[in-house]
């Protein structure tokens, strides 16, 4: 009874703030209604008892990938309004496709439910009494190791790309080099000498 | 207490009002402290700048917090033209609720948890991220030109922190293989020489402890790592635009997270409300006293360096996080589990 | 969906009563003094106290249009680095079943990103002035 | 009881919400890829689903690396956006075909 109250708050809010998403004026208010989004379908994967993606899709989307949107929004000078300009032109065309898509995935849905997704086509049994996460590890780098070394080189190349497309290397920097200011000494940078009365002091 | 709710009025209802009270008793306490904290804060700030602090309100003025709190309340709340008047609420609300949520999986003692999940760690993992939100929202929605400014270092600042922090966490859940916060508590039960509680004590894992103190500091914005309120440079941060308790809401909410930070300090690394050996007498005294007593020694230390250490600098500062703790703390999680994989599982 | 859920969903049910109890509490703080101020009457609101912060003068320029791009970098680095704790997370807690096999995918995997890492230190994405 | 259905549903309408995202702001990049990230979510979505009723893991397994593809695709599309938008101070998509050589 409470999880179908939750279910269906978490379902209503998360298509409500995605349409939101697409919808809004402001593209902050846009990443902010899509932080909303990720956060209640965290909830729903919770709810299906998938803890650690319903974990892992707050750290990362909303921990992570919506600061970097929200970093691009503020700090671009764009103007919004002008981008808008297409808005009422490509809706039709939206509209025709969303029809087309979903009578799709209806007919999808019921072609499912006459065929046959059997049970015994599992590949591998969800365990019931260790944790999920364990269970979850248990399986990627075990049965899905390459999968999982190919997803380590997804994320080498998103690192060295960004890196490549946007440093810049600026010129005239002087970087503090705490090693050696660390190393040092007194004895480096300090001479003590006995002044005679009457002279100069020779550097 | 629960049962005897649902004795009372029914099973559901009665589950209803004991977690509702349940929840009352860590939220209300929480800004308790955090005003006691608050107070305990200066007091030990003027003590070692050998200055009295506050005295006046109540006797040795203890009460100088809810004084300043009530002075707050009454003054105006100044929403700037300029600025998302939405937002610009919103963002406190979201700061103050983060640094109360985080609370609902700390063990305060045995079986004393509001919501004892499997990924108890993860969860505080997670909230901890939506922190962000609150800091970068308000400098937006300030638009003003010093707070927002401040808002994107303190972005940066917290999510070059949470990289190591989240590589520490790695370290921990290595030796006691389990993310549920009681369970790493238990796993520290006469972890050293079988005889002292904490995995801190080990020396394997004392580095990583210092490591998540300093990047604790770091991430919750206290000296010496408070550069998003260098008054020099930004004035007084993002939260130059707020006023009133909507600018108290801040204070609130950063004290609240330190004394956050403090508590997983003590239970992640020195025991939680394990006394620090496990010999039977101690065990007398509630768990809930031990971990008190970790939580305000842990903030006392965060005092003392916000009294004695002087600031970092920016660049500084990122050289610390992404320089120094992340290669130290990937480093630790190839070697505690390296010498895991050889002595507990034996390859 | 089945008889049996997979995780004890009732210890997440004070969370969700926690988030409401949490905004009732902070929504109360913000919005109880504005209502206090209407009743006292220090809400005396006008154009010079609402204007955005500077030293005595009007702003000149837009307050938000600024762009450093390595705050965009710190930002990526994280959004990787973030990923790579996720994919540690599972392994920390199977280490044990998964055996010398598991161990050696992660250190491979941790040698990618430390490939990564050399990179981006040597071309002074992480350096700061 | 919340049955596979409810969810299936849930995640079709989101991916159709995340489609018609990409139609409606045509010239808007971060709006677009705003709406990729979403039509990602509706397959994690479903993905976990399914793994719950079929009572088997490989759905999560699968989701979490959908994670991370959906993560690099957004730092990576970022990136090109924002380098896009230094050179030349718009990010309308119409002109993006000149991005030549």
């Amino acid at each position: 009874m409470i999880q179908l109250i939750a279910f269906y708050l978490f379902a209503v809010m998360v298509v409500g703030s995605a349409a939101l998403t697409i919808f809004a004026r402001n593209p902050v208010h846009s990443v902010l209604w899509l932080i909303l989004a990720f956060f209640n379908a965290a909830g729903l994967m919770l709810l299906a008892g998938a803890e650690f993606i319903a974990m892992l899709l707050i750290i990362v989307y909303v921990g992570a990938v919506a600061v970097l949107f929200l970093f691009v929004v503020m700090m671009l000078d764009i103007d919004f309004a002008e981008l808008r300009s297409g808005f009422a032109r490509y809706a039709p065309l939206g509209v025709l496709l969303i029809v087309v898509l979903a009578a799709e995935m209806i007919f999808a849905v019921g072609a499912w439910s006459a065929g046959s997704l059997a049970l015994s086509q599992r590949i591998a049994p969800t365990p019931d009494e260790i944790p999920n996460i364990q269970a979850l590890g248990t399986l990627i780098y075990t049965r899905y190791l390459f999968i999982f070394e190919a997803a380590g080189l997804v994320l080498l190349v998103a690192m060295i790309g960004a890196i490549v497309l946007t440093h810049r290397a600026r010129g005239g920097v002087r970087v503090q080099n705490v090693w050696q200011q660390n190393k040092r000494r007194p004895q480096d940078a300090v001479r003590n000498i006995n002044q005679p009365v009457g002279q100069g002091v020779e550097l | 207490m629960t049962e005897w709710f649902q004795s009372l009025i029914g099973h559901g209802l009665g589950w209803f009002v004991a977690t509702l009270i349940l929840i009352l008793m860590i939220s209300l306490p929480l800004m308790l402290a955090v005003a006691m904290v608050i107070y305990g804060d200066r007091k030990i700030w003027a003590a070692m700048a050998l200055r009295r602090g506050p005295n006046v309100v109540g006797p040795f003025g203890v009460l100088q917090s809810f004084a300043d709190g009530l002075k707050v309340f009454l003054q105006e709340v100044i929403i700037p033209s300029a600025a998302n008047k939405g937002l610009f609420l919103i963002a406190p609300i979201i700061t103050f609720t983060v640094a109360q949520l985080a609370w609902a999986v700390i063990p305060f003692g045995k079986h004393m948890v509001l919501a004892n999940i499997n990924v108890g760690l993860l969860y505080i993992l997670a909230i901890s991220s939506i922190g962000v939100y609150g800091i970068i929202i308000a400098g937006w929605a300030s638009n003003s030109k010093y707070p927002f400014y401040s808002a994107m270092r303190a972005a940066a600042q917290m999510v070059s922190y949470e990289v190591s922090i989240g590589f520490v966490l790695v370290t921990v859940v290595l030796w006691s293989g389990t993310f549920n916060l009681s369970g790493i508590v238990e796993a520290q039960r006469a972890h050293v020489f079988g005889i002292i509680n904490g995995f801190g004590f080990n020396p394997l894992l004392f580095p990583m402890a210092v490591v998540f103190l300093i990047s604790a500091m770091a991430e919750t914005g206290r000296a010496p790592f408070d550069l998003t309120e260098a008054e020099s440079e930004l004035v007084a941060g993002y939260q130059t635009e707020y006023s009133s308790m909507v600018f108290a809401l801040y204070w609130l909410g950063e004290y609240a997270n330190v004394l956050l930070m403090c508590a997983l300090n003590a239970v992640l690394f020195w025991g939680g409300w394990l006394p620090p050996i496990d010999w039977a007498p101690l065990y007398h005294i509630p768990g809930i006293v031990w971990l008190f007593i970790k939580v305000l020694a842990f903030f006392f230390v965060f005092s003392w360096v916000k009294a004695t250490v002087p600031r970092y600098r920016y660049d500084q500062l990122m050289r610390l996080g992404w320089k120094i703790f992340l290669p130290l703390s990937l480093f630790w999680v190839f070697l505690v589990s390296g010498y895991l994989m050889i002595t507990r599982y034996g390859v | 969906m089945r008889e049996k859920p997979l995780v004890d969903l009732s210890q997440y049910l004070p969370i969700l009563l926690f988030l409401g109890v949490a905004l009732a509490i902070s929504g109360a703080f913000v919005v109880l003094p504005m209502i206090v101020n209407r009743l006292t009457g220090t809400a005396k609101p006008n154009p010079d106290k609402l204007a955005e912060y500077e030293c005595g003068f009007p702003a000149f320029e837009d307050s938000r249009a600024q762009f450093d791009v390595r705050f965009y970098l710190v930002a990526i680095l994280f959004i990787v680095f973030d990923l790579e704790a996720a994919f540690l997370y599972p392994w920390a807690v199977s280490l044990g079943g998964i055996g010398l096999t598991g161990w050696a995918s992660m250190m491979l995997f941790l040698v990618e990103l430390g490939i990564g890492f050399a990179y981006a230190w040597k071309k002074g994405a992480l350096d700061w002035e | 009881m919340i049955g596979i259905q409810h969810y299936l549903v849930v995640s079709a309408i989101l991916f159709a919400i995340g489609v018609f995202g990409i139609f409606l702001n045509r010239k808007n990049v971060i709006i677009i890829l705003m709406a990729i990230e979403l039509i990602l979510l509706s397959v994690n979505l479903n993905f976990v689903a399914f793994s719950a009723y079929l009572h088997d893991l490989v759905g999560q397994v699968f989701a979490m690396f959908v994670l991370t593809v959906a993560a690099g695709e957004a730092a990576i599309g970022l990136a090109i956006l924002v380098i896009y938008f230094r050179g030349r101070g718009t990010i309308a998509v119409d002109d993006i075909n000149r991005m030549k050589g």
